[in-house]
C-alpha cells in the first residue's frame, strides 16, 4: 500500500488548534474563533488534495497509509500509530472537515455573545481531530482512541453550558451511555486479539477465512453494541434527546452530521467481519429497523424543535444501519444516505438554531408560527432540507432513501417484506413529523412570547445554511449519478453473492414511498394547518402520544432497570463495607480488648489465689508430662 | 574417714567473690560510716566491685573448667556471656538505684510515722539497698553457672532473698511496696519449696546431685522414670516461677508495680537473665536427652505465656504493670529458645536476654523520670502529650517500645528473628506461629502508648519530666544506643556470642 | 553515577541538612528538601539512561556484608520492574514537596520534621524496590511504616491518629505473617547449603508444595494488605482521608506499589508453584476489588475517600494483570503501577488544593469551579480522565494491556473487569459534575486559581500523563524484557490466537 | 521397713504444706506451711540418701536448713513490717495491687 506523509496533518491541524486555544486561555479570546475556523478549513484543504491524488490512481492503488510510530508492543500484541485513508474514509474526512468548517463559520456569529466562545471553538477543534482519528485509524485500537475522543468532545460540548445542572447531567448521561458502547468495542478488540491475534483492519480481513463464524459473530455483535452506543441506536439511544442541551451548532455537527454516524462507519468498515457472520448482520438489520421506527414515533410527539430533529436523526441513522446490515449491496447506500443526511440534517439544525437565535432561544415549536415572513432565508434553506429528508425527487433524500427501501425489499423472502414495509412506514411517519415541524414553525399564526422579535440571522449564519441547502438539493443526484459512490466504494467490499432477485422495480418503490410521504404530509396538514394549534401542549391526548412524548419510556426503563437498582446497590455496599468488612476488623480488636479485661480477673490481688494458681499449675504440669510420656 | 581440703580455682570464681566481698564491705560501711559519706561510698564500692567483676569476667572469657569449685560450678562460654550480661545490666541499674528519692529513708519505720518523717528530714537515709543489690547480683552470677543441685538451690535463694527485701523499700506508696515484698516472698518461698522437692527426686532418680551425674543417668535411662518426671516438673516450676511464665507469673505484675522502679528495672532485667541462664544450662545439658518428656509441656506453656502476656497487657492503664505483662510475653518468647534445644537457640537466647535486659532497664529508667509533686506518675493517661513536653524522653521510650514490639532496626527485632528461626529449625512451628501472632497483638498496646505520648494533647496536671541526676540520663542514653546499635549492626555481638555459646558438660 | 547505594544516601544527606536548619527558617528547610528530591530525581534519570534494556539480569548490583552470622547482605540491584518503580518514586518526590509546600503547617511538629520524614521515606522507597536480599527488603518494608505513620498521625487532618494506628496495625500484622515465612525460608536455606537471604538462592530452594503454599500465603497476605486487595482494604480510605495530599500521594502512589511489586518479585519468584495454585482465588479477589472499589467510589461523599476507593479498583486491575501470566497482562500491570502513580498523584494533589482552599473535603460543598478556578478545574478534570483510562492518556495503555492480556487466558474475569470502565466513568464524572459544573456553590465564590508554584508542580504530571498515553514505548521497552523473563521463569507462554478453534 | 513409705510421707507433708499455703490466711501460718514443704523435701532427700546409700542427700538437708533459717529472717522481717503498718497479718488484707 502506498504511503503518504501528509495524512497526519489532517488530524494534527485541528488538534493543534484545540491545544493552542485551551492553553492560551483568555489571551486568545480576540482571535480564537478565527484560528478555530482556519484549522478545520485547512484540513479540509488537505482532504481535497488527498482526494485529487486518489482520483489520479487506479482503484486498487487508492488506499494510502502512514505509520507514525510504534504505539504499543508487548509480546504478540503490536499496535502502530498508523493511519489509513481509503475510499471510505475520504468520504468521511471531507464530510467532517467540510460540514465542520461551515459549522465553525456559523458558530462565529451564533456564539458571538458567549464570553466562552474561544473555549467552544477549542472543543469543536478537539472534536474534529478526534473524529478524523476515528475514521483514519488503521486498527480497531486507533479507532478506539478517536471513538472515545469524540465521546469526550461531545461530553464537553453538550455540557458547554453546564452551569445549568440539567445540561451537566445530560452531558454525563451521554458519556456514560457511550461508555457502555465503548465497552462493546473493547470486547470486540479483545476477542479479535484472542482469536485472530491482531487488531488491525487489514490483519483481521486477511484471516477472516481461517476464523470460525462463532468468533466473528461475537466480534460482530460487540461492534454492533459499540455502534448502537455511539449512533444512538436501540437500545442505547436514550442519550441523544438530552444531548440537545448543547449549543445548536454542536447538535448540527456532532449529533446530526458526523459523530452519531460513526456507528455506521464502524459497521461498514468491518464489512469483512459482518459478511462472514450472518447472525450479527441480521441483528444489525433488526436494530436498524427498530430504531428507524422508534425515532420516527418519538419525532411525532416532540414540541421542542431540536428534540424533534434529534428524533429524526435517530430514525435516519436507523435507515443507514439497516442498509449497512444488508451486506455488500447495502454499504454504499448506507454511506450515501449518511452523506446526504449530513447535509440536510445539519442544514435543518442550523436553521433551527437560526430560528432560536431570533426567538430568544425559545425551542418550543408551539411558541413559533408564521416565521417564514420574518426569516425568509432560514425558511428556504430549512424547507429545502425538509424536502430532502422527505425524499421528494430530485432532492438528495430521494436518491439515498429510496435506494435503501429498495434494497430492503430486495433482501429477499419474508425478511425483505418486513424490512421494506418498515422503511416505507418510517418514510411516511417522517413525512408527518417533519411537515409538523415545518407547519408549526413557519406557517400559521404567531404564537410568540411577548418579548420575541424574530429577525433574519446575519450572513455569517445563513451562508453556511445556504451552502448546506445546496448540498441537500444536489448531493443525492451527484452521488448516485452513474452509481458514482457505489463504484467509488466498490473495491472495498467483496461482492461474492451478486444475485439480485428484484422483488420490486425501483420505480414501484419510489411510487410507494412517495405515496406514503404524501399521506404523511396530508395528515400533518389537516392536523396542524387546518385547525388552531394550542400554545401549550394539550394534556388530553391519546396514551400513545403521552408515551411518545416521554421518548417511548426509554428513560423510565433505564431508571427502573439500571439507575435505581444501581444506586441502591451502591448504598448497600457502602454500608456493608463499613459495617461488615471494617466491622469484622474492629470486632477482632474488640475481642482482644474484652478477652484482655476478662483475663485480668486472674490477677485477683490475693496472694493465696496466686499460690493456688502455682499449685494447680504444678499439678497440671506433672499430669501433662505424665500424659505425654504414656 | 579423712577429709581432703577443697580445691578452688579462685580466678574463675573471682567475679562472684569480688561481688560478695563488695557486699560485705557495703554492710560494714552501712554500719560504721557517717551518714553524710555513706551514699557516695556505697555507690562507689558497688560500682567499683561490679566493674572489677566485669573485668575479671572479660579476662576469663576463654577459660573453660568443669571444676572451678570441685565440680559445683562450671565456667564456660555461656557462663561468661550470662555473667557479663548480668553485670552490665546491674551496672546501669545501679545508676537508677543511686537515686535516693526512690527509697524509704528507714525501711523499719512505720509508713507515715513520725520516725520516718524525722529520718527523712535529718537526711538519715539508710543505704542498705547497695549491699543487698550486690548480694543479689552475686546470687544471679552463681545461679546459671552452678552445676550441682545444692549450689543451684543456694544461688537461687541468694539472689531471691535480697530481692524480696528490695521490693519493699519504696519511699512512696509504701503499703503497696511492702505488699509487693510480702507477695514476692511468700510465693518465692513457695516455689522454691517446689524447686527443692523436684531436686530431691532428681537426686533420687540419679543418686547424684551433680548435673553431670544426673545427665549421665538421664542418658543411661537407668533408674525410675517416675522420679525423673516428678523431678523435672517440680524443678521446672521453680524456674518457670522465676522467669514469670504462665501460670507461675502471678507475682510479677504486682511486684513490678509495687517495688521501687529502679529495683523493678534491675529485677526484671537481671533476674530473667539469671533464671533463663540456669534453665538453658539445665535443659540443654542435664535434661537434653529427656526432651521427649518436657518439650511438649514447655511448648504449651510458652504459647500460653506469650498469648496471655500480650493479651492482658492491652487492658493495662499503669505503665509498670503494662511492662510487667509485656515481660511475661517476652518470657514466652524466650522459652522458645529453650524449646529449640540447638546451638542457634542458645545463641539466640543469649542475644535476646542481653538485648531485652538493656531495653527493659532503659524503659523503666524512663518511667522513673515522669513525675509530679508526689513522685512517679505511672498512670498512662497522665503520660498524654509527653512527646510535646519532652520529646527526647518520649522518643527514647518509643524506641524501647518499638524494640519490645520487634520492629526492624531495633535489637528486639534481631532477637525475635533469631530466636524464632532457631525454634522453627528445631521443628517447633506452632510456637513460632503463636509467637508471631502474639507479637501482632503486643504491637497493638505498644503503639497505643506511642499514640498517647505523641498524638494526644497534654493535660495540665503537674506531670513533668525531671531528671534526678546525670546517672539516670546515662542509663537511658546508653540503653537507647545499645538498643539501636544491636538492631542496626548486631554482627559483632552475634559473632562474639556464637564463638562462646557452647556448653561444656 | 550508577550506585543505588549512593542514590539511597542522597536523601539521607538531605535530611541531615534539613535537620541542621534552624527551626525558624522553615522556607530554607523546604528549599533544601526540594533541592534534594530534584537532585535525586535527576540522578535516577541518569541511571535509567545507563540501564541496558534487553539485559534481564539485575543491574547496578552492589553487595555489602551486613550480618554474616545470618548470611544477611546489604545487596541491591534493579531489573526493569524495579527501575521503573524507583523512577516513579523519585520523580514523584519533588512534585510532592513542591505541591504540598504549605501542608506541613497544620502539623503537630515542626515543618522541618515533616521534610526530614519525607526524605527518610524517599531513601526507603528506593531501597525497598532495589533490595535483592529478602531480609533487607523486609527490614525496609517494615521500617517504612514508621515515617508514614508519623506523617499521617502528625500532619494529617480529622481522625488522623486513629487512621494512622489502623494503618500501622494492619501493615504490622501482614508484616509479621511475612516474617514467619521469611524465617521458614531462612531455616530451609540453612538446611540446603548455607543460611542465606539472597533472592536468587532462595528461589532455588526445594520445598514441599504444602510448605510452599503456606509460605506463599505469608508473603501474599502482607502484600495484599499493602496493595490493598479486597477484603483487606478498609485501612486505606481512612488513611487517605486523614493524610495530607502529599502523604497520600506517597502512600497510594508508592508504598502500595510495594504490595504489587512484592507479588511479582517475591511471590512469583520464590513460590512459582504456589502462585499457580492460588491464581484462581487471587483472580477472583482482583475482579471483586475492581468492581467493588469502583462501586464504593461512586458511593463516597468525601473526595479523598473517593480517590482512595478508585485506587482499590485500580490495584485490582494491577493484581489481575500480574496473575494473568501473559506478557500483555504482566507488562500492562507494571506500566499500570507507574501510570497509576501519576494519575493518582494528580487527583490527590489537585483535590488537595481544592480541599485546602474550600476548607472541606465533602464533594457537595463544591460547585461551579470550572468558572471560578478554570486551571484547577481543568487539572482535576484531566486527572480524572486519566483515572478513568481515557484513550490517549497514559492509564488507557496499561489498563487495556491488562484487560487484553487477561482476556486471552481468563475471558470471564476480563469481561467482568471491563464493566469497571463504565463504573469508572461514573465515579469520575459524578464528582466532576458536582464540583466543577453546575451553579457556583456558596463558599466557592472567592476561591483562588492555581498560582505559579502549583502550576509548576502539576505541569510535569500532566505532561507525563498525556505523553505516555501516546508514546509509552520508552517505558514498555524497559518493562517488556523483565516481564517476559518472569513469565518464562513461571513456565508460561502467551496463549496463541485460537481463530475460534476453526 | 520399705523406704518408699518415707517418700509417701514426704509427699503427704509436701501436699499438706502446699494446701496450707493456699487455704490459710495468717501470713505466719502460710510461712510455716512453706517451711513444712521444705522439710518434706528434706525428708525426701534423706530418704533417697538412705536408698542410694550415699551422704549427698543428708548434706543437702543441712544446707536446706540453713537456707530455711535465712528465709525465716527475711520472711519475718517482711511480715512484721506489714503487720506493724497494717495491724493485721492476714495475707488477704494485702491486696492493693491487682488486675
Amino acid at each position: 500500500m502506498t504511503t503518504s506523509n501528509s495524512l497526519v496533518y489532517l488530524i494534527a491541524l485541528p488538534l493543534l488548534g484545540a491545544t493552542i486555544l485551551l492553553l492560551a486561555g483568555r489571551r486568545a479570546d480576540k482571535w480564537g474563533h478565527i484560528l478555530g475556523t482556519l484549522m478545520p478549513a485547512s484540513s479540509f484543504a488537505v482532504g481535497l488534495y488527498q482526494l485529487s491524488l486518489m482520483l489520479g490512481r487506479s482503484a486498487e492503488e487508492r488506499p494510502v497509509g502512514q505509520k507514525l510510530f510504534e504505539w504499543i508492543s508487548v509480546g504478540s500484541f503490536k499496535v502502530d500509530a498508523g493511519l489509513l485513508l481509503d475510499q471510505l474514509s475520504i468520504c468521511f474526512v471531507l464530510l467532517i472537515t467540510g460540514v465542520g468548517t461551515l459549522i465553525h463559520i456559523y458558530s462565529i456569529s451564533y456564539m458571538s455573545h458567549d464570553k466562552d466562545r474561544r473555549r467552544f471553538f477549542a472543543y469543536l477543534n478537539l472534536f474534529i481531530a478526534a473524529m478524523l482519528l476515528l475514521v483514519l485509524g488503521d486498527s480497531y485500537l486507533n479507532l478506539y482512541v478517536g471513538w472515545e475522543g469524540v465521546g469526550l468532545a461531545s461530553y464537553l460540548l453538550i455540557g458547554f453550558w453546564n452551569q445549568k445542572p440539567a445540561y451537566a447531567t445530560a452531558s454525563k448521561k451521554a458519556f456514560v451511555m457511550n461508555r457502555v458502547g465503548d465497552m462493546g468495542l473493547s470486547f470486540a478488540i479483545m476477542i479479535a486479539f484472542a482469536t485472530v491475534g491482531t487488531v488491525s483492519f487489514a490483519g483481521i480481513k486477511e484471516q477472516v477465512d481461517q476464523t470460525s463464524t462463532g468468533a466473528l459473530t461475537a466480534i460482530g455483535i460487540m461492534l454492533l453494541v459499540a455502534a448502537a452506543g455511539k449512533s444512538a441506536q436501540f437500545p442505547l439511544q436514550a442519550w441523544l434527546g438530552d444531548a440537545m442541551a448543547g449549543p445548536t451548532p454542536v447538535s448540527a455537527l456532532i449529533h446530526a452530521a458526523t459523530m452519531v454516524t460513526a456507528g455506521v462507519y464502524l459497521i461498514t468498515r468491518s464489512n469483512f467481519i459482518f459478511d462472514a457472520a450472518p447472525t450479527a448482520q441480521l441483528l444489525v438489520v433488526i436494530v436498524g429497523a427498530i430504531t428507524l421506527l422508534f425515532g420516527a414515533l418519538i419525532g411525532t410527539a416532540k414540541d421542542d424543535i431540536k428534540k424533534a430533529l434529534a428524533a429524526s436523526t435517530m430514525s435516519q441513522i436507523g435507515y443507514m444501519t439497516l442498509a449497512a446490515g444488508l451486506g455488500p449491496v447495502g454499504y454504499a447506500f448506507a454511506i450515501m444516505h449518511l452523506l446526504t443526511h449530513g447535509f440536510f440534517k445539519a442544514g435543518m439544525f442550523l436553521g433551527a438554531g437560526s430560528v432560536m437565535h431570533g426567538m430568544n432561544d425559545q425551542v418550543n415549536m408551539r411558541k413559533y408560527g408564521a416565521l417564514r415572513k420574518f426569516m425568509p432565508i432560514t425558511f428556504v434553506t430549512f424547507g429545502l432540507g425538509y424536502l430532502a429528508i422527505l425524499g421528494v425527487p430530485p432532492f438528495a433524500g430521494f436518491y439515498s432513501k429510496d435506494m435503501i427501501i429498495e434494497t430492503a425489499f430486495n433482501a429477499g423472502g419474508i425478511k425483505g417484506i418486513l424490512l421494506g414495509s418498515a422503511t416505507l412506514l418510517g418514510a411516511g411517519i417522517t413525512a408527518f413529523y417533519m411537515s409538523r415541524v415545518m407547519i408549526l414553525t413557519f406557517t400559521g399564526t404567531k404564537r410568540w412570547d411577548e418579548d420575541a422579535h424574530p429577525h433574519e440571522s446575519p450572513w455569517l449564519m445563513w451562508l453556511p445554511m445556504a451552502i448546506l441547502a445546496i448540498g441537500s438539493v444536489s448531493s443525492g443526484f451527484l452521488l448516485s449519478r452513474g452509481d458514482a459512490l457505489v463504484n467509488w466504494l466498490h473495491p472495498l467490499f467483496d461482492h461474492h453473492e451478486e444475485h439480485k432477485h428484484h422483488l420490486l422495480q425501483p420505480i414501484v418503490v419510489s411510487g410507494l414511498a412517495l405515496t406514503m410521504v404524501a399521506i404523511g404530509v396530508a395528515i400533518a396538514f389537516f392536523k396542524y394547518s387546518r385547525q388552531e394549534v394550542a400554545a401549550i401542549a394539550p394534556e388530553n391526548v391519546s396514551v400513545l402520544t403521552k408515551i411518545a412524548r416521554q421518548d417511548l419510556m426509554q428513560d423510565r426503563f433505564n431508571e427502573a432497570v439500571f439507575m435505581r437498582p444501581g444506586q441502591q446497590l451502591t448504598q448497600v455496599l457502602v454500608k456493608t463495607d463499613e459495617a461488615v468488612i471494617d466491622g469484622t476488623v474492629r470486632a477482632v480488636g474488640q475481642l482482644a480488648m474484652s478477652s484482655s479485661s476478662l483475663l485480668r480477673g486472674v490477677q485477683s490481688g490475693f496472694v493465696r489465689s496466686y499460690a493456688a494458681l502455682i499449685f494447680v499449675g504444678a499439678a497440671l504440669l506433672i499430669a501433662g508430662i505424665w500424659v505425654v510420656v504414656q | 574417714m579423712e577429709f581432703s581440703s577443697p580445691v578452688l580455682n579462685y580466678t574463675l570464681l573471682s567475679p562472684m567473690l569480688i561481688l560478695l566481698g563488695g557486699a560485705i564491705i557495703g554492710v560494714l560501711v552501712e554500719a560504721f560510716m557517717s551518714k553524710a559519706l555513706r551514699p557516695i561510698t556505697q555507690l562507689s564500692v558497688t560500682i567499683g566491685s561490679l566493674i572489677l567483676a566485669l573485668v575479671q569476667v572479660w579476662r576469663i572469657r576463654n577459660d573453660q573448667s568443669l571444676t572451678a569449685a570441685m565440680g559445683s560450678v562450671v565456667i564456660d562460654g555461656p557462663a561468661v556471656l550470662m555473667q557479663a550480661s548480668i553485670l552490665i545490666i546491674s551496672l546501669i541499674s545501679i545508676l537508677l538505684i543511686a537515686d535516693a528519692q526512690q527509697f524509704t529513708a528507714l525501711a523499719a519505720s512505720l509508713p507515715g510515722s513520725e520516725e520516718e518523717r524525722h529520718a527523712l528530714q535529718s537526711g538519715n537515709q539508710v543505704t542498705e539497698v547497695y549491699p543487698l543489690t550486690l548480694f543479689a547480683v552475686a546470687g544471679m552470677m552463681l545461679f546459671p553457672v552452678s552445676s550441682d543441685l545444692i549450689t543451684l538451690f543456694v544461688a537461687l535463694e541468694v539472689l531471691s532473698l535480697p530481692l524480696y527485701l528490695m521490693a519493699g523499700l519504696s519511699r512512696r506508696r509504701r503499703l503497696a511496696s511492702q505488699e509487693a515484698a510480702l507477695k514476692y516472698f511468700l510465693l518465692g518461698a513457695f516455689s522454691s519449696a517446689f524447686f527443692l522437692f523436684g531436686a530431691a527426686f532428681l537426686y533420687g532418680y540419679s543418686s547424684s546431685i551433680s548435673f553431670s551425674g544426673i545427665r549421665s543417668a538421664v542418658v543411661g535411662g537407668s533408674g525410675n522414670d517416675v522420679f525423673l518426671l516428678i523431678g523435672i516438673s517440680f524443678l521446672s516450676v521453680g524456674l518457670l516461677f522465676k522467669v514469670g511464665a504462665v501460670p507461675f507469673h502471678a507475682w510479677s505484675p504486682d511486684v513490678y508495680q509495687g517495688a521501687p522502679t529502679p529495683v523493678t528495672a534491675f529485677m526484671a532485667a537481671a533476674t530473667k537473665i539469671a533464671a533463663f541462664g540456669a534453665m538453658l544450662r539445665i535443659y540443654y545439658t542435664v535434661f537434653a536427652n529427656a526432651q521427649w518428656s518436657w518439650s511438649p509441656m514447655l511448648i504449651i506453656i510458652a504459647i500460653i505465656t506469650m498469648v496471655f502476656g500480650s493479651l492482658v497487657a492491652i487492658a493495662q492503664r499503669d505503665v509498670k504493670r503494662m511492662l510487667a505483662y509485656s515481660s511475661i510475653a517476652h518470657a514466652g518468647f524466650l522459652l522458645t529458645g529453650i524449646i529449640a534445644l540447638n546451638k542457634a537457640g542458645l545463641e539466640a537466647s543469649l542475644f535476646y536476654l542481653f538485648a531485652y535486659g538493656i531495653t527493659t532497664v532503659g524503659a523503666f529508667a524512663v518511667v522513673t523520670l515522669v513525675r509530679d509533686s508526689a513522685g512517679e506518675v505511672t498512670d498512662l493517661n497522665r503520660w498524654k502529650g509527653l512527646g510535646k513536653r519532652s520529646p527526647w524522653v518520649a522518643i527514647a521510650f518509643a524506641t524501647f517500645l518499638l524494640s519490645f514490639a520487634g520492629i526492624p532496626l531495633t535489637s528486639g527485632f534481631i532477637g525475635k528473628f533469631s530466636i524464632f528461626s532457631a525454634a522453627y529449625e528445631s521443628g517447633a512451628t506452632s510456637v513460632v506461629i503463636a509467637g508471631v501472632l502474639s507479637s501482632a497483638v503486643a504491637a497493638f498496646f505498644y503503639i497505643r502508648v506511642i499514640v498517647l505520648m505523641f498524638f494526644t494533647d497534654p493535660v495540665e496536671d503537674g506531670t513533668s519530666v525531671e531528671i534526678p541526676s546525670s546517672l539516670t540520663s546515662i542509663t537511658v542514653i546508653f540503653s537507647m544506643i545499645v538498643t539501636i546499635a544491636l538492631g542496626v549492626f548486631p554482627a559483632p555481638i552475634l559473632d562474639f556470642i556464637s564463638n562462646l555459646a557452647t556448653f561444656i558438660r | 553515577m550508577n550506585s543505588l547505594v549512593l542514590l539511597m544516601l542522597l536523601p539521607i544527606i538531605g535530611s541531615i541538612a534539613v535537620a541542621a536548619t534552624p527551626r525558624t527558617k522553615e522556607v530554607l528547610s523546604k528549599q533544601l528538601a526540594l533541592a534534594t528530591t530534584v537532585i535525586v530525581a535527576i540522578a535516577t534519570l541518569a541511571m535509567a539512561m545507563n540501564f541496558q534494556r534487553d539485559n534481564v539480569d539485575l543491574q547496578f548490583v552492589e553487595k555489602y556484608s551486613w550480618i554474616p552470622t545470618f548470611g544477611i547482605n546489604f545487596s541491591v540491584g534493579v531489573d526493569g520492574l524495579a527501575l521503573v518503580l524507583i523512577l516513579m518514586s523519585t520523580i514523584l518526590a519533588p512534585i510532592v514537596v513542591l505541591s504540598g509546600w504549605n501542608e506541613a503547617h497544620g502539623g503537630r511538629w515542626s515543618v522541618k520534621t515533616f521534610y526530614i520524614l519525607i526524605l527518610v521515606l524517599e531513601t526507603m522507597m528506593i531501597g525497598v524496590f532495589a533490595a535483592t536480599d529478602v531480609f533487607l527488603f523486609y527490614v525496609i518494608f517494615e521500617a517504612m511504616l514508621i515515617p508514614v505513620y508519623l506523617l499521617i498521625g502528625g500532619y494529617g487532618t480529622g481522625e488522623r491518629s486513629a487512621a494512622a494506628v489502623k494503618f500501622l496495625i494492619y501493615s504490622l500484622f501482614g508484616g509479621l505473617l511475612m516474617l514467619a515465612s521469611i524465617i521458614a525460608l531462612y531455616v530451609m536455606s540453612g538446611a540446603q547449603g548455607g543460611h542465606t537471604f539472597d533472592l536468587q538462592a532462595l528461589s532455588q530452594l526445594e520445598m514441599s508444595s504444602t510448605t510452599q503454599n503456606f509460605l506463599f500465603l505469608g508473603f501474599f497476605i502482607a502484600f495484599a494488605i499493602k496493595a490493598p486487595l479486597w477484603p483487606l482494604h478498609t485501612w486505606l480510605p481512612d488513611a487517605a482521608a486523614s493524610a495530607t495530599p502529599g502523604t497520600s500521594v506517597l502512600l497510594l502512589g508508592v508504598l502500595d506499589k510495594v504490595g504489587t511489586f512484592g507479588m511479582i518479585r517475591y511471590c512469583l519468584t520464590l513460590f512459582p508453584e504456589a502462585s499457580k495454585t492460588f491464581t484462581p482465588l487471587i483472580m477472583v479477589l482482583a475482579v471483586i476489588s475492581i468492581v467493588y472499589g469502583a462501586i464504593l467510589a461512586i458511593g463516597q461523599k468525601d473526595l479523598k475517600r473517593l480517590i482512595a476507593f478508585t485506587s482499590i479498583s485500580h490495584f485490582g486491575f494491577i493484581t489481575m494483570g500480574i496473575f494473568a501470566m501473559t506478557s500483555q497482562g504482566h507488562s500492562g500491570a507494571t506500566l499500570y503501577m507507574f501510570n497509576h502513580g501519576f494519575s493518582t498523584a494528580a487527583l490527590f494533589i489537585v483535590g488537595g488544593w481544592m480541599i485546602a482552599r474550600r476548607g472541606s473535603s465533602t464533594i457537595a460543598d463544591f460547585g461551579g469551579l470550572q468558572r471560578i478556578t478554570p486551571v484547577m478545574a481543568w487539572s482535576f478534570f484531566l486527572a480524572g480522565m486519566s483515572s478513568l483510562a481515557l484513550p490517549g492518556l497514559s492509564s488507557f495503555v496499561s489498563e487495556f494491556l491488562v484487560l487484553v492480556g487477561t482476556f486471552t487466558r481468563y475471558p470471564v474475569h476480563a469481561v467482568i473487569a471491563t464493566f469497571g470502565i463504565v463504573l469508572a466513568a461514573l465515579y469520575i464524572l459524578i464528582p466532576v459534575q458536582k464540583a466543577l459544573h453546575g451553579p457556583t456553590a456558596p463558599g466557592n465564590e472567592e476561591l483562588r486559581d492555581l498560582n505559579i508554584r502549583e502550576k509548576v508542580a502539576i505541569a510535569p504530571v500532566m505532561a507525563m500523563i498525556i505523553a505516555l498515553g501516546f508514546y509509552p514505548s520508552p517505558l514498555l521497552n524497559v518493562i517488556n524484557p523483565a516481564s517476559a523473563h518472569v513469565i518464562a521463569q513461571m513456565g508460561f507462554t502467551d496463549p496463541a490466537p485460537t481463530n475460534g478453534d476453526k | 521397713m520399705d523406704a518408699a513409705n518415707y517418700l509417701y510421707l514426704s509427699a503427704l507433708l509436701f501436699t499438706i504444706g502446699a494446701v496450707g499455703v493456699v487455704v490459710r490466711r495468717n501470713a505466719i501460718v502460710v510461712f510455716m506451711c512453706v517451711e513444712l514443704m521444705l522439710n518434706a523435701a528434706n525428708l525426701a532427700f534423706v530418704t533417697f540418701s538412705r536408698i542410694n546409700g550415699d551422704l549427698n542427700g543428708q548434706v543437702v538437708a543441712f544446707f536446706t536448713m540453713v537456707v530455711a533459717a535465712c528465709e525465716v529472717v527475711v520472711g519475718l522481717a517482711i511480715i512484721v513490717t506489714i503487720y506493724r503498718s497494717r495491724r493485721s497479718a492476714s495475707v488477704d488484707d494485702a491486696s492493693l495491687l491487682k488486675r
